[in-house]
């Protein structure tokens, strides 16, 4: 039952970030219909650069901001300067452009930092609290938890309850009429593709300290886990991901405690399949609305 | 234009494209010199190698073969090895296996290399064993422990250099039963031939029933927590861990996370401090009694000759980039090298090199015996274990010497041996 | 609806689509197809001579990748499905080379056909698991497709490890292949060998694959990518059709793994990883999805592009300091700005922009007429 | 060309790739009037809506918008100069709600205040859409569909009001109610609106001026009741 326990909640804690991760691919997705696989290596180049403010100044704080700030710069930068660019009829031509990019980056944060692992700092501890002779969770785990937590609250917040946020809606559901209303289309992509990039920045702060350490390759893994949790909770949804994300996170976490770790993509594929097979749209799809 | 056509034309401009490349590079890429040896002229000597200088599993590693380029530097400035200099041809690979079938095959068929020359990795090396073979390339000192390197029947003209993993595992188990009788003894494997070997080398010397809990993981998923989980629940307090750099951070982090602290010993792979403790950062303290194991000089020993011959190389060649043990263990492969090019003499062919290697006798920088002979084709055959005290990474007690079967583990007593003075080994 | 499915490039009609020139002799298609292959035969015999061994072998893996990229060509260009997942399907063909030709070898069966009939064993080997994930993405679009061929591209490599028993983890299997038979003389080149052999296999497969893209069922399966309300209504079955294009190119995919597994003597997951799945689709769509002409450009880019970039790394000197960042690196960096620039300034790929230019001077020329 | 005239369009080339469609449209909309533009399917009507609000750029011409030329401004920006497009199919966008699409039609406004004024008023104008605020905008019916495209255009207070077949798949009931409820806008608040519709007979019920199009030119320009009642001009461009 311990066990079962830590699992559960070391799985939960993984799964938040997988969440947030996923969340910064689903807003692209909905702004702009492209699934970013440049999103990882985007994440990473924010935490180099927060590495090198944090080294500068001697602040995690500081540089964890330098890394938001670098995120939604960066989200912007890549949708003003490439993908504006992109041929949008086939939806194949942002994905290749976004797998160029992921080239690019890794390769540039190579030459700069050099493909070694640097530290990666932790704010807080990272060392398990017991309660009842259970080891929970970190206060590392439970900033984590709060920051997603902040995230996902802030990202409803906006695009529930703020003009730009139901711009952004309105301009990624039906962007034409949109401009007819006196909306900026264009802007509220940029937006879209910052918002993204500063969430997925926050995911790459998170976990890169509970990973191998920073390196141009350090959100791979976490791509693909990330990808899955969205295409699990369905890539429309922010709550899918959100679902998503934590019900990866506990999967991996309990196939790895019971059944071995080499079997943790095997059950990624069962879950994908389980879920899909049943809804094409993943879980949170909207109600089969349109099928034109 | 009719489609087929037009596909014909594709397929010719193809065919075009790629003869063209090849009569441009069929002039300058081969010149194979006046002898019949590929790769040596009077005045030079070709090798190369394969390594992995990008991706997820270049860390560290992609700092080594630069290292033995700048000790051959430093041996052709000071006149190379009679009266040839050697060029060494260093291709990336990725660390993927594809990858390394088409750079080694540019190297010995385009390149015309005289020899491979401490290619890196096990999947990826392995691929190449049989076309080295099939083209009698020597494919000297590779840079993994696993046992595969050592079969001359099937590979003559393969040799390893690391100390497999097996020897590792008896040398760390040799070490718990003698210095941590009566503890619960845990071990945490890579899931393949790395923590294979390692756990029977552990098992051959503390008995098969002796380890309570084994546990593996895969290098695609970073979360070991409950395998560390797994051990603390197991109240394991010594733990073997065959695992590469990244990972035995992750383990020591996790398992202070989860408040548990057992002994740690090490496979040399993932044993060295100054990596871990760059990767661990901050909590760089939770090393601090950690058990390794090591058969070259510590970068960190400045009293040390060899480290302060290949420190002043890597300020005159390298670039004087950042001093670690891979830039050792890269200068170490060149010294060896250099050693048997010597021995090989005036005359070098394929032959002689392969030759001279099986004479076996070398010493260097190394603190364990090499073993090359005609039937062994292993490289070194021991190690010395080193600890982690005041967050400094020091040898303690006596080098070890092994095998990868049933032998005993002895105490290897052989003096240690310093460079030459010019920094070059002589023919002996 | 066009952005929630990988659909092909835009909608020129594709090279090979429509009827041939109007009121012209119509050659059988296959007799045609077999003309072309007998030429590219005949010249690939002649060109295999006249190059060194290195570049015979980099024709052999050209050959190799090309089944792939011709297979994949066939899914997405003209079936408009997704799939980031062809790695494994080449992984599952090269495992099945490995084990037919140890169990020839073993059982003491040697002579050239039983290569012949490994590759056979690995096709349809390929095609068993292609079957069962083209059932499974007949029901899928887009990204959730993609989510899904990414997974079998991560556990297809993984279960290798998973089974170490039969598989040899990451060290994987060796593939033992005879050497080239004695009638050829004891000093023919191993490579060259290795080229007739590939070349073979890929030409067969490129027949029957051009063979079936002109035909019904190719026309289906553009019917399909174009507007499957369309095509459903135009009494297609749709996700039969998908299926079945999906069986199509894992075939294709599994016959270049288990080339790409007899060129090298060795098989091993980590040659099958999920970069060489999204390299193969960087590939087919930097070489034009629109027709098999595009897979050939895609699979020359996969093998001379990293060779090409290893090049002109070469020719700067630069200190040991920066070389040592920049080796390895720069090729990369100089590969991810090319895709970008292809993709925003030629989005057709290399054979959208040579059939465009093919088209721009067939205009000049009777245009002149005219005038 | 009078201060008056809100709309003044001259020479207006515009189409699809490089085929046109309108081949140089002459026309006038002096404000506070509705204009009915009419004409067989295929003429360019939509087209021509379309190319006025920006969507479709011009190939030639000069759109004038209360004497302010319309070239280069951006389609955004159009509805801040008093032009409001109701599309074909109406635009509403579906995963929205109601209450949402409406809000979405002032958010432009720096007067919030008067934004939420005319959001208001647009509530008591469309009695149902009140009743149905938080409802998504692809459940409602078709004419809660059309009040809601129109209410959103009025949040906006437009000086000109461009409509593209506001009774396309609608009872006649609903039609007759629009076109009523248009007439009473231009009483009240002087709004201009530029109607494209196939419904001819209820469209120049209501309009005062009536424009007939032909493959893609303007073949006639008439006041309204004149092109309802002359039987000649009636059956030589509009076929009934």
């Amino acid at each position: 039952m311990d066990r079962f326990v830590f699992l559960t909640l070391d799985g939960l804690s993984r799964g938040a970030v997988y969440a947030a991760f996923a969340l910064a691919l689903v807003l692209i997705w909905r702004a702009a219909r492209i699934v970013n696989f440049a999103q990882g290596a985007m994440a990473v180049a924010t935490a180099y650069v927060a590495y090198s403010v944090s080294a500068a100044t001697g602040s995690y704080w500081l540089g964890f901001l330098a890394a938001l700030a670098a995120g939604l710069l960066l989200g912007a930068a890549v949708d003003l300067a490439v993908m504006r660019f992109v041929d949008h009829r086939s939806p194949l031509n942002p994905v290749i452009v976004a797998l160029g990019l992921v080239l690019l980056i890794q390769a540039v944060l190579g030459m700069v930092y050099g493909n070694e692992f640097l530290p990666a700092e932790a704010p807080f501890s990272r060392s398990a609290l017991t309660v009842a002779g259970v080891a929970v969770l970190s206060p590392y785990d439970l900033f984590a938890f709060a920051a997603v937590g902040v995230v996902v609250v802030g990202l409803a917040w906006i695009f529930t309850r703020t003009a730009v946020g139901l711009r952004m809606r309105a301009a990624a559901f039906a962007p034409e009429v949109s401009r007819l209303l006196g909306v900026n289309v264009g802007g509220m992509l940029t937006l879209g593709w910052a918002l993204a990039s500063g969430v997925g920045a926050l995911a790459g702060m998170l976990v890169i300290p509970t990973e191998l350490g920073l390196h141009p390759h350090a959100m791979d893994l976490v791509f693909v886990s990330a990808f899955t949790a969205a295409v699990v909770g369905g890539l429309d949804s922010p709550p899918g991901a959100v679902v998503g994300g934590l019900a990866v996170g506990l999967l991996l976490s309990y196939v790895s405690g019971y059944a071995g770790s080499d079997l943790t993509p095997l059950a990624v594929l069962v879950l994908l399949l389980a879920v899909l097979l049943v809804r094409p749209g993943g879980l949170f799809a909207p109600v089969a609305a349109r099928r034109v | 234009m009719p489609p087929s056509t037009r596909r014909g034309l594709a397929i010719a401009t193809a065919i075009a494209l790629l003869a063209t490349s090849a009569a441009c590079s069929g002039d300058d890429g081969g010149s194979p010199g006046r002898g019949p040896v590929p790769g040596v002229t009077d005045t030079e000597i070709v090798v190369g190698t394969h390594m992995p200088l990008t991706g997820p599993a270049s860390a560290g590693y992609s700092k080594i073969a630069p290292a033995t380029k700048a000790y051959f530097d430093y041996v052709n400035a000071n006149g190379g090895v009679h009266g040839r200099k050697i060029t060494y041809k260093i291709m990336d690979d990725g660390y993927n296996p594809a990858n390394t079938q088409q750079v080694v095959r540019q190297l010995v068929l385009q390149d015309k290399v005289f020899a491979v020359l401490n290619g890196l990795g096990t999947p990826t090396h392995t691929g190449v064993l049989d076309f080295l073979k099939s083209n009698r390339v020597p494919d000297l000192f590779v840079a993994s422990g696993s046992r595969s390197w050592d079969q001359p029947d099937k590979y003559p003209g393969t040799f390893g250099f690391n100390p497999d993993y097996t020897v590792e595992g008896k040398i760390l188990a040799n070490h718990v039963k003698t210095a941590l009788p009566g503890k619960k003894v845990c071990f945490l494997g890579q899931d393949d031939d790395f923590g294979r070997d390692s756990l029977a080398g552990v098992e051959q010397v503390l008995g098969a029933g002796a380890v309570v809990a084994k546990q593996t993981y895969v290098t695609s998923n970073t979360n070991v927590a409950p395998q560390i989980g797994a051990f603390k629940a197991a109240g394991c307090e010594v733990v073997v861990l065959a695992t590469v750099p990244g990972f035995t951070a992750l383990a020591v982090g996790t398992a202070a996370r989860l408040g548990f602290k057992p002994q740690w010993l090490v496979s040399n792979v993932g044993a060295d401090h100054p990596t871990l403790a760059k990767q661990l950062g901050e909590a760089a303290p939770l090393l601090e009694g950690m058990i390794g194991v090591n058969y070259l000089p510590m970068q960190n020993d400045t009293a040390n000759p060899w480290i302060q011959l290949f420190t002043k190389v890597n300020k005159e060649h390298n670039g004087d980039a950042p001093f670690d043990g891979n830039t050792v263990y890269g200068m170490a492969v060149g010294y060896l090298f250099v050693q048997v090019l010597q021995a090989a003499g005036k005359d070098l062919t394929r032959e002689s090199v392969l030759a001279a290697v099986s004479r076996g006798g070398y010493q260097g920088p190394g603190l364990a015996p090499l073993r090359f002979s005609e039937t062994d084709h292993s490289g070194y055959g021991g190690e010395r274990l080193t600890r982690v005290s005041g967050g400094v990474q020091a040898y303690f007690g006596p080098a070890y010497e092994t095998d990868e079967g049933d032998g005993p583990v002895r105490e290897y007593t052989a003096a240690p041996v310093t460079p030459p003075a010019n920094g070059i080994p002589t023919a002996s | 609806m066009s952005a929630t499915r990988a659909a092909a490039p835009p909608r020129t009609p594709a090279p090979d689509a429509g009827p041939g020139p109007a009121g012209g002799r119509r050659v059988p298609t296959l007799l045609r197809h077999l003309a072309v292959a007998a030429v590219a035969a005949l010249l690939l015999t002649a060109v295999s001579y006249g190059l060194d061994p290195f570049r015979n072998f980099q024709l052999a893996t050209v050959a190799a990748y090309l089944c792939a990229t011709a297979g994949l060509t066939v899914l997405t260009g003209l079936n408009g499905q997704l799939s980031l997942g062809h790695g494994a399907l080449m992984a599952t063909g090269a495992y099945t080379v490995a084990f037919c030709q140890t169990a020839f070898l073993d059982a003491g069966l040697t002579g050239g056909w039983w290569l012949a009939l490994s590759l056979a064993a690995a096709v349809l080997a390929a095609l068993a698991v292609g079957a069962v994930v083209g059932v499974a993405a007949a029901r899928l679009r887009g990204p959730y497709l993609a989510g899904v061929t990414l997974a079998v591209a991560v556990v297809v490599p993984a279960l290798t490890v998973t089974f170490d028993g039969v598989f040899n983890g990451e060290q994987g299997l060796s593939v033992p292949v005879e050497p080239p038979p004695a009638g050829l003389g004891p000093y023919f080149p191993y490579e060259r060998w290795q080229l007739w052999v590939a070349a073979a296999a890929t030409l067969l497969a490129l027949v029957l694959l051009a063979n079936l893209v002109r035909s019904r069922y190719g026309r289906t399966f553009r019917a399909v990518r174009d507007d499957e309300v369309a095509a459903r209504l135009a009494g297609i079955h749709v996700a039969r059709t998908q299926v079945l294009a999906f069986v199509v190119s894992a075939a294709g995919a599994g016959l270049g793994g288990a080339l790409l597994a007899v060129l090298a003597q060795s098989v091993s997951p980590g040659a099958f990883s999920l970069t060489l799945s999204l390299f193969l689709l960087m590939a087919v769509v930097i070489g034009g999805l629109g027709s098999l002409a595009g897979a050939l450009w895609g699979a020359v880019l996969l093998v001379v592009l990293p060779d090409l970039t290893h090049t002109l790394t070469e020719q700067f000197t630069l200190s040991p300091a920066v070389a040592q960042r920049m080796e390895g690196n720069l090729p990369l960096a100089i590969f991810g700005v090319t895709l970008i620039v292809v993709m925003i300034a030629a989005p057709g790929g290399v054979q959208g922009l040579l059939a465009r230019l093919g088209r721009a001077l067939a205009a000049r020329l009777p245009g002149r007429r005219r005038s | 060309m009078s201060g008056d005239d809100l709309l003044v369009v001259r020479g207006l080339v515009a189409g699809y790739g490089a085929a046109p469609v309108l081949h140089g449209v002459d026309l006038t909309v002096p404000a506070g009037t509705i204009a009915a533009v009419v004409g067989a399917n295929g003429a360019g009507k939509t087209t021509l809506l379309r190319a006025l609000s920006g969507m479709l750029r011009p190939l030639a011409g000069r759109v004038a918008l209360a004497g302010d030329d319309l070239r280069g401004v951006p389609v955004e920006q159009l509805v801040r100069r008093g032009m409001a497009h109701v599309p074909e199919g109406r635009g509403v966008v579906g995963e929205l709600t109601v209450d949402e699409n409406l809000r979405l039609g002032g958010l432009w406004r720096r007067d919030r205040a008067d934004a939420t004024r005319a959001l208001d008023e647009v509530y008591q104008l469309f009695e149902p859409l009140a009743r149905r605020r938080r409802h998504l905008g692809h459940q409602l019916s078709g004419g809660e569909r059309q009040m809601l495209a129109l209410g959103r255009a009025l949040v906006g207070r437009p000086r000109l009001l461009l409509l593209d077949e506001p009774s396309l798949g609608l009872a006649p009931r609903v039609v007759a109610q629009t076109m009523a409820l248009l007439r009473q806008l231009r009483e009240a608040t002087g709004l201009t609106v530029l109607l494209v519709e196939q419904n001819v007979r209820s469209a120049l019920s209501v309009a005062d001026q009536g424009v007939v199009m032909a493959l893609g030119r303007v073949v006639s320009t008439a006041p309204a009741a004149r092109l309802r009642d002359d039987d000649d001009l009636r059956h030589a461009y509009l076929g009934f």
